[in-house]
């Protein structure tokens, strides 16, 4: 027992010198000796719809991306880890709270990220927020069918859902709104008591804040309809309204997806799709950092790896 | 004299060591018989065959017959709850169960079933009396039996054993845990007992086994040397090592 | 004569019945265990069979690759298979004399009613839910060992890192290790203590020498359920290991990826081959904790040799 | 070295080797209580998840008179004008809502009817500690002008826009705040009740045949290997065992989707190996005498064992459950795919349904990780863990008492 001991002992004695001494190995054979130069590279795991907006947007091919990165599990731990990590670097949606988390948004091309810059299209880094519904015909009721398309009217055509969803951190643009008085006339259905009704929603997690405020204030503007929101990525959106799972278990009425649907998405059968507001991905860094701005190659080359020190920014 | 149990050829096998080796013998009914010997001469082993305790080893094989009511207790044909129920036993060290007094001597019968309130206060009071214990805790039945002293436990024991009515009581070493007053209770409890039921003991002390055996039955090294009434054991061995045995020679 | 015949009729019955019951509850139980593999097997060997309909992927490379990346569709485990027997085994190291002393000092050598409140913390520890650590971990932990790098001039991953990992599971298996020494330290008859003290030793020689030399089967076993448990915690783990996409890695301030961090990285969104391989990790995992308890026992059965607890 | 001296230094590291562990203790205790405590509140422990909006219109028979309303000092931005006073707060979700803190009798929010279809125009005035979504009021001309949760921005703001622009209040949507944990709570404990119930007497009987009956063979040597190596299966790893294997069981049960129930027949499954474990220590530490003594007696061996032996060994299998009992409440892996993440206020057996420590792992791996909400939910688990042991080990003592 005591050689064990000491063993153990001597073991861990060893491990705290291995870890006093050993300096940070240099991944990319780069320079260390400025040891905050070098960037962390975060990015989110790959099913993320954030991370695909964010390659899409700074030409990364897939699979082009370092292998120095680390991956974070959500928007809001990658905002966390990069305010506690001096030479981080990484992507959030815009509505993230940076100053909460210690860091600072960068400019994309010269253009700062905001709601006028993501409508007019400047800011570059942008992804749309879809829907898409169950095929005409294909709802429990036409009364559900009815309240299905006076909410996606709600949320694209009234000033008061596009105010819900912009509160909740999305970009819509007014330009075309309606009053909601004006908008629900058109749907008689919602004058009837429908609590009996139930909405159910799939795809996208990031949708889900905007959607659940978005459901809850049209809750009692129909008829105190009921709604149950099963949000479990992208990918499942499309599938619990059209694709192969739309009567099974987990079938829905509307789907989300934080990106453009794929091509085998085939949407044209829905009764309604497209997209009700906009998201701008936004290239943050740690609260102190100097830099303002990054074009779309720097990033690029900071992601793929081909820079790996602050210095070489200048 | 009526045999209790007819031993013919008993060997005795824990997995390859043989524990056993041909014992025979008969135990009478209504006398007390004690097996006397070194440790690890087979006598508890042998005690426990007589009501198969030792079914509960495991890789231990018995080969041989012990007749009992004209039936070997160890053929298919025996059931071992009622073998048991017939032959109680009373063990080394006191094992009273963590219950009231009531409750361990009431045990045995309840598992027969018996639930008649009447009948088992009759079967608690008269056990205890039996075992000269029902004065020292008359007003205290509902208390644990945990907190009696070491020789009210093994009373209690042999009281909870009595209250099964069986025919033959095994005690193995039963007083070897005790101060000699206990001791000496337990004695005299034995010497009151034969009048209705068949004892076997084994003893490590052969004053004891003297004082209360009728017969005595030596063990060296799993085999019988010599079995014979008491006084003549112990006056007049047949075997020289039964002789270096009782004066103290070895062991 | 008490017996009642009928009685013991179905009391024979009963027993029976009992016997019969119980060892099928047993098969029961143990028959969860090849669901589980036949369940985690047909799921995971699946990518690596001809035909598989998102790509055959290969065994050998899956098995010793250094490279993992959903994006590349490059998946290997090798470097993770070492990334969480590091972690672990550190986690351990750390962990075992510490949990073994404190057991030494709440069975033999606190004062009873500090042994009391010792063994309180010690089971308030062990109650602690692993999010909870893993909440912990991202707040506090992290936090020491950027601070701890920046006393070297090493920037981390704001934290995260091989040794918050490792000091994680430390904290995490303590309880159970502890608790299983402080039953086995229990458990020594106090007759070998007092034949110690009898001899002449003091009352802490003993403890050493002779409580912890006789305790030490006892309290193998519980080094090896608390291996088990490193090896296998998963959400706490992936709130701090930072996900590396290639490894292995033996930098302590370094991100790392652990088996159980693999299989949770984007579960939710995930879809096709990346949903599956995460079972091949799992069948992986299974059989690094079944080979790495395997050989424990080993180890056990010749320490333990003259061992009573 | 004097020996006295060597003694005193390895009693010394004892004595800071379990320093560390309740310094490690009371790091985490400070650090969920400095981050949580503030956010622990009745509403929080029994409130509804789910907030219920409103959506109401100012009564046609209510007659605005502004001297009537009265003056108002406490806390927040007061609007003689209309008599409602606001602020500003952040939930423990971490929203920012602006909420209600007093309304003046005769102020119109006081009287008005629903606009909800089906609710027939009852009668609602606005209550305190709601937060206002949304107001529509008319301007100077007449018109109604719509003033959005973003337009309000602040309470201060919304004060003053209607002090200034407004001259009568149309309608208004507000909401009760909602983010209670009281049926996460309820699934907790649904989730140990029904896990416990599948795994003691399995577990207890398979311990009992393991160690009161089964012989040395291969068969019963395999079924031990068997439940040993349950023991070493990562948690997550049941989770989907238990979505794809139990979930048809739960359907012959009437369950149409993930459920607690299949999330508590999962965790029975989890739990068998601990169960198992403690129960067997338990079983060995009773004397092989007390066997023995009830043999001897002619009981049979399961009367001796429901009799004597379990009795005896009721405090280690208390252990079991408590040790079971802290694994449920802990765990989160295995339910992510069992019971889904949905929050439920009214959990039945059957519905979808999140335990708290399932709820603080969905916050922490959610868009925007809450590490207050989540340390607020860690202590109140912590809690309930605490008297749940109390509890237990009364019963236990009790129990002990009743036999020794």
């Amino acid at each position: 027992m005591k050689k064990l001991f000491s063993l153990l002992v001597v073991a861990l004695l060893a491990v705290s010198l291995v870890a006093c001494s050993s300096p940070t190995t240099d991944d990319q054979g780069g320079d260390t000796t400025q040891g905050t130069s070098e960037i962390h590279v975060y990015t989110r795991d790959s099913s993320s719809g954030t991370r695909e907006a964010f390659e899409d947007a700074i030409g990364l091919g897939k699979g082009e991306l370092t292998d120095a990165a680390s991956e974070t599990s959500s928007n809001g731990d990658m905002a966390t880890k990069v305010g506690e990590d001096t030479a981080g670097i990484g992507y959030v949606s815009l509505s993230t709270d940076f100053e909460a988390n210690n860091v600072k948004p960068l400019q994309f091309e010269g253009v700062e990220a905001s709601t006028d810059t993501v409508l007019d299209g400047s800011y570059a880094m942008q992804r749309p927020f879809n829907y898409v519904t169950r095929a005409a015909g294909d709802y429990e009721s036409d009364d559900k069918e009815q309240l299905v398309a006076a909410f996606i009217a709600y949320i694209t055509e009234s000033e008061e859902g596009m105010a819900v969803v912009e509160s909740e951190g999305g970009i819509v643009d007014y330009t075309n709104a309606r009053p909601w008085a004006e908008v629900a006339a058109e749907y008689p259905v919602l004058e009837q008591d429908n609590s009996g009704i139930t909405i159910r929603t799939a795809g996208s997690t990031s949708v889900e804040g905007a959607i659940s405020a978005a459901l809850a204030a049209f809750q009692p503007l129909a008829g105190n309809v009921q709604y149950a929101m099963n949000q479990s990525g992208s990918g499942d959106g499309w599938k619990r309204v059209l694709g192969e799972e739309k009567d099974g278990a987990n079938a829905a009425d509307i789907g989300f997806a934080s990106r453009p649907f794929e091509a085998e998405e085939d949407v044209s059968g829905a009764m309604a799709s497209g997209s009700f507001c906009q998201d701008a991905v936004v290239v943050i860094v740690e609260a102190s950092n100097a830099l303002e701005n990054l074009t779309a190659a720097q990033v690029k080359d900071i992601y793929s790896g081909a820079i790996t020190d602050f210095g070489s920014l200048e | 004299m009526e045999t209790c149990f007819d031993v013919k050829n008993i060997d005795l096998f824990y997995g390859d060591k043989q524990a056993l080796k041909d014992v025979n013998m008969e135990i009478y009914k209504n006398r007390v018989t004690a097996f006397i010997g070194p440790s690890g001469c087979g006598k508890s082993t042998f005690i426990r065959c007589l009501n198969r305790m030792n079914d509960l080893i495991e890789g231990c094989k018995v080969s041989g017959e012990i007749i009992k009511d004209g039936l070997d207790i160890y053929s298919p044909k025996q059931d071992i709850v009622d073998l048991r129920t017939r032959v109680g036993m009373v063990f080394q060290k006191p094992n009273p169960f963590p219950m009231s007094i009531y409750d361990n001597i009431a045990y045995g019968p309840r598992c027969q079933g018996l639930k008649d309130k009447k009948k088992l206060d009759e079967i608690v009071t008269t056990s205890l009396k039996q075992v000269a214990l029902y004065d020292e805790v008359a007003d205290r039945l509902g208390d644990s039996a945990i907190g009696l002293s070491g020789g009210q436990q093994q009373r209690l024991c042999i009281a909870r054993c009595i209250a099964m009515s069986p025919e033959v009581i095994l005690m193995d070493e039963p007083t070897s845990a005790l101060d000699p007053i206990s001791t000496s209770k337990i004695e005299d409890l034995c010497l009151e007992l034969k009048k209705d039921y068949t004892i076997v003991i084994v003893t490590h002390n052969m004053q004891q086994a003297a004082r209360i055996s009728d017969y005595t039955a030596f063990f060296l090294l799993g085999e019988v040397v010599e079995m014979d009434e008491t006084d003549t054991i112990f006056s007049h061995p047949k075997d020289k090592r039964t002789e270096n045995y009782i004066t103290g020679r070895f062991g | 004569m008490l017996i009642d015949k009928k009685r013991v009729k179905r009391n024979k019955a009963l027993d029976k019945f009992f016997r019969g019951f119980f060892m099928a509850m047993a098969i029961l139980s143990s028959s969860f265990i090849v669901i589980i593999v036949l369940f985690v097997c047909a799921k995971g060997i699946s990518p690596f069979l001809p035909g598989y309909e998102y790509g055959q992927v290969d065994l050998i490379s899956f098995l010793t690759g250094s490279i993992y990346r959903q994006d590349q569709g490059i998946y290997g485990v090798g470097f993770i298979i070492i990334n969480t027997l590091i972690s672990a085994f550190l986690a351990l190291v750390i962990s075992f004399p510490l949990s073994v002393l404190t057991a030494l000092f709440i069975a033999k050598i606190a004062p009873k009613k500090l042994s009391a409140a010792m063994q309180s913390v010690v089971e308030l520890l062990a109650a602690v839910p692993s999010v909870v650590y893993g909440v912990f971990a991202s707040g506090v932990i992290t936090g020491v060992v950027e601070w701890i790098a920046s006393l070297f001039g090493i920037t981390t991953f704001g934290g995260s890192s091989l040794l918050a990992v490792v000091l994680l599971l430390a904290i995490m298996i303590f309880p159970t290790l502890t608790s299983m020494s402080i039953t086995a330290i229990r458990a020594v008859d106090p007759n070998l203590e007092q034949a110690s003290l009898a001899l002449g030793a003091t009352k802490t020689q003993t403890n050493f020498k002779i409580c912890l030399t006789a305790a030490k089967s006892g309290i193998f076993a519980g080094a090896i359920l608390g291996l088990g448990r490193a090896y296998g915690e998963a959400t706490a783990v992936a709130m701090v290991a930072g996900n590396k996409l290639f490894g292995p890695t033996f930098n302590p301030f370094d991100i790392t990826r652990t088996l159980t961090s693999t299989m949770l990285a984007g579960l939710k969104e995930t879809t096709g081959l990346d949903y599956d391989i995460r079972f091949s990790v799992g069948l992986v995992l299974i059989v690094v904790i079944f080979f790495s308890n395997w050989i424990l026992n080993m180890v056990k059965k010749r320490i333990g040799r003259n061992s009573v607890a | 070295m004097n020996r006295l001296v060597k003694d005193n230094i390895l009693k010394g590291i004892t004595y800071i080797a379990s320093a560390l562990s309740v310094i490690v203790l009371a790091a985490i205790l400070w650090y969920l209580v400095s981050n949580g405590l503030s956010l622990i509140s009745s509403d929080l422990i029994v409130g509804d998840y789910y907030a219920t909006t409103e959506n109401a219109a100012i009564s046609n028979d209510y007659i605005y008179d502004e001297s009537a309303i009265g003056e108002y000092t406490g806390e927040g931005y007061y609007s003689a004008k209309w008599g409602i006073a606001l602020e500003d707060i952040t939930t423990a979700h971490n929203d920012e809502e602006i909420s209600v803190v007093y309304v003046d009798p005769n102020s119109p929010f006081m009287h008005m009817n629903s606009l909800v279809s089906g609710e027939d125009g009852m009668a609602l005035s606005l209550t305190e500690g709601s937060s206002i979504q949304n107001i529509y009021y008319l301007d100077e001309a007449g018109e109604t002008v719509f003033l959005s949760r973003v337009k309000m921005a602040d309470a201060q703001n919304t004060i003053a826009v209607l002090d200034a622009n407004a001259t009568g209040i149309v309608s208004i949507n507000y909401e009760s705040i909602g983010g209670g944990i009281r049926g996460s709570i309820f699934a907790t404990l649904y989730l140990i009740g029904i896990s416990l119930l599948i795994s003691l007497p399995i577990g207890i009987s398979s311990a009992i045949y393991l160690h009161e009956y089964a012989s040395k063979n291969k068969i019963n040597s395999l079924i031990r290997q068997g439940i040993d190596t349950l023991t070493g299966v990562p948690s997550i790893v049941y989770g989907l065992m238990g979505v794809t294997v139990l979930f048809p069981v739960t359907q012959l049960a009437g369950a149409t989707s993930t459920s607690i129930l299949l999330g508590g027949l999962t965790l029975a499954i989890m739990l068998l190996p601990t169960i198992i474990r403690s129960t067997e220590e338990a079983l060995i530490v009773v004397p092989q005498s007390l066997r023995d003594g009830s043999l001897s007696l002619g009981a049979t061996k399961s009367q001796t064992i429901f009799k004597v032996v379990l009795p005896c060994a009721v405090n280690g299998i208390l252990t079991g459950v408590l040790l079971g009992i802290g694994r449920v409440i802990g765990e989160s892996a295995a339910l992510v795919y069992t019971t889904s993440t949905v929050i439920n206020d009214n959990p039945t057996i059957l519905s979808q349904g999140t335990s708290l420590s399932l709820m603080i792992w969905s916050i922490m791996s959610g868009e925007q990780p809450n590490y207050e909400l989540a340390s607020a939910i860690s202590l109140i688990i912590l809690v309930i863990v605490f008297a749940i042991n109390f509890i237990v080990k009364i019963i236990g003592k009790r129990l002990a008492k009743s036999f020794v």
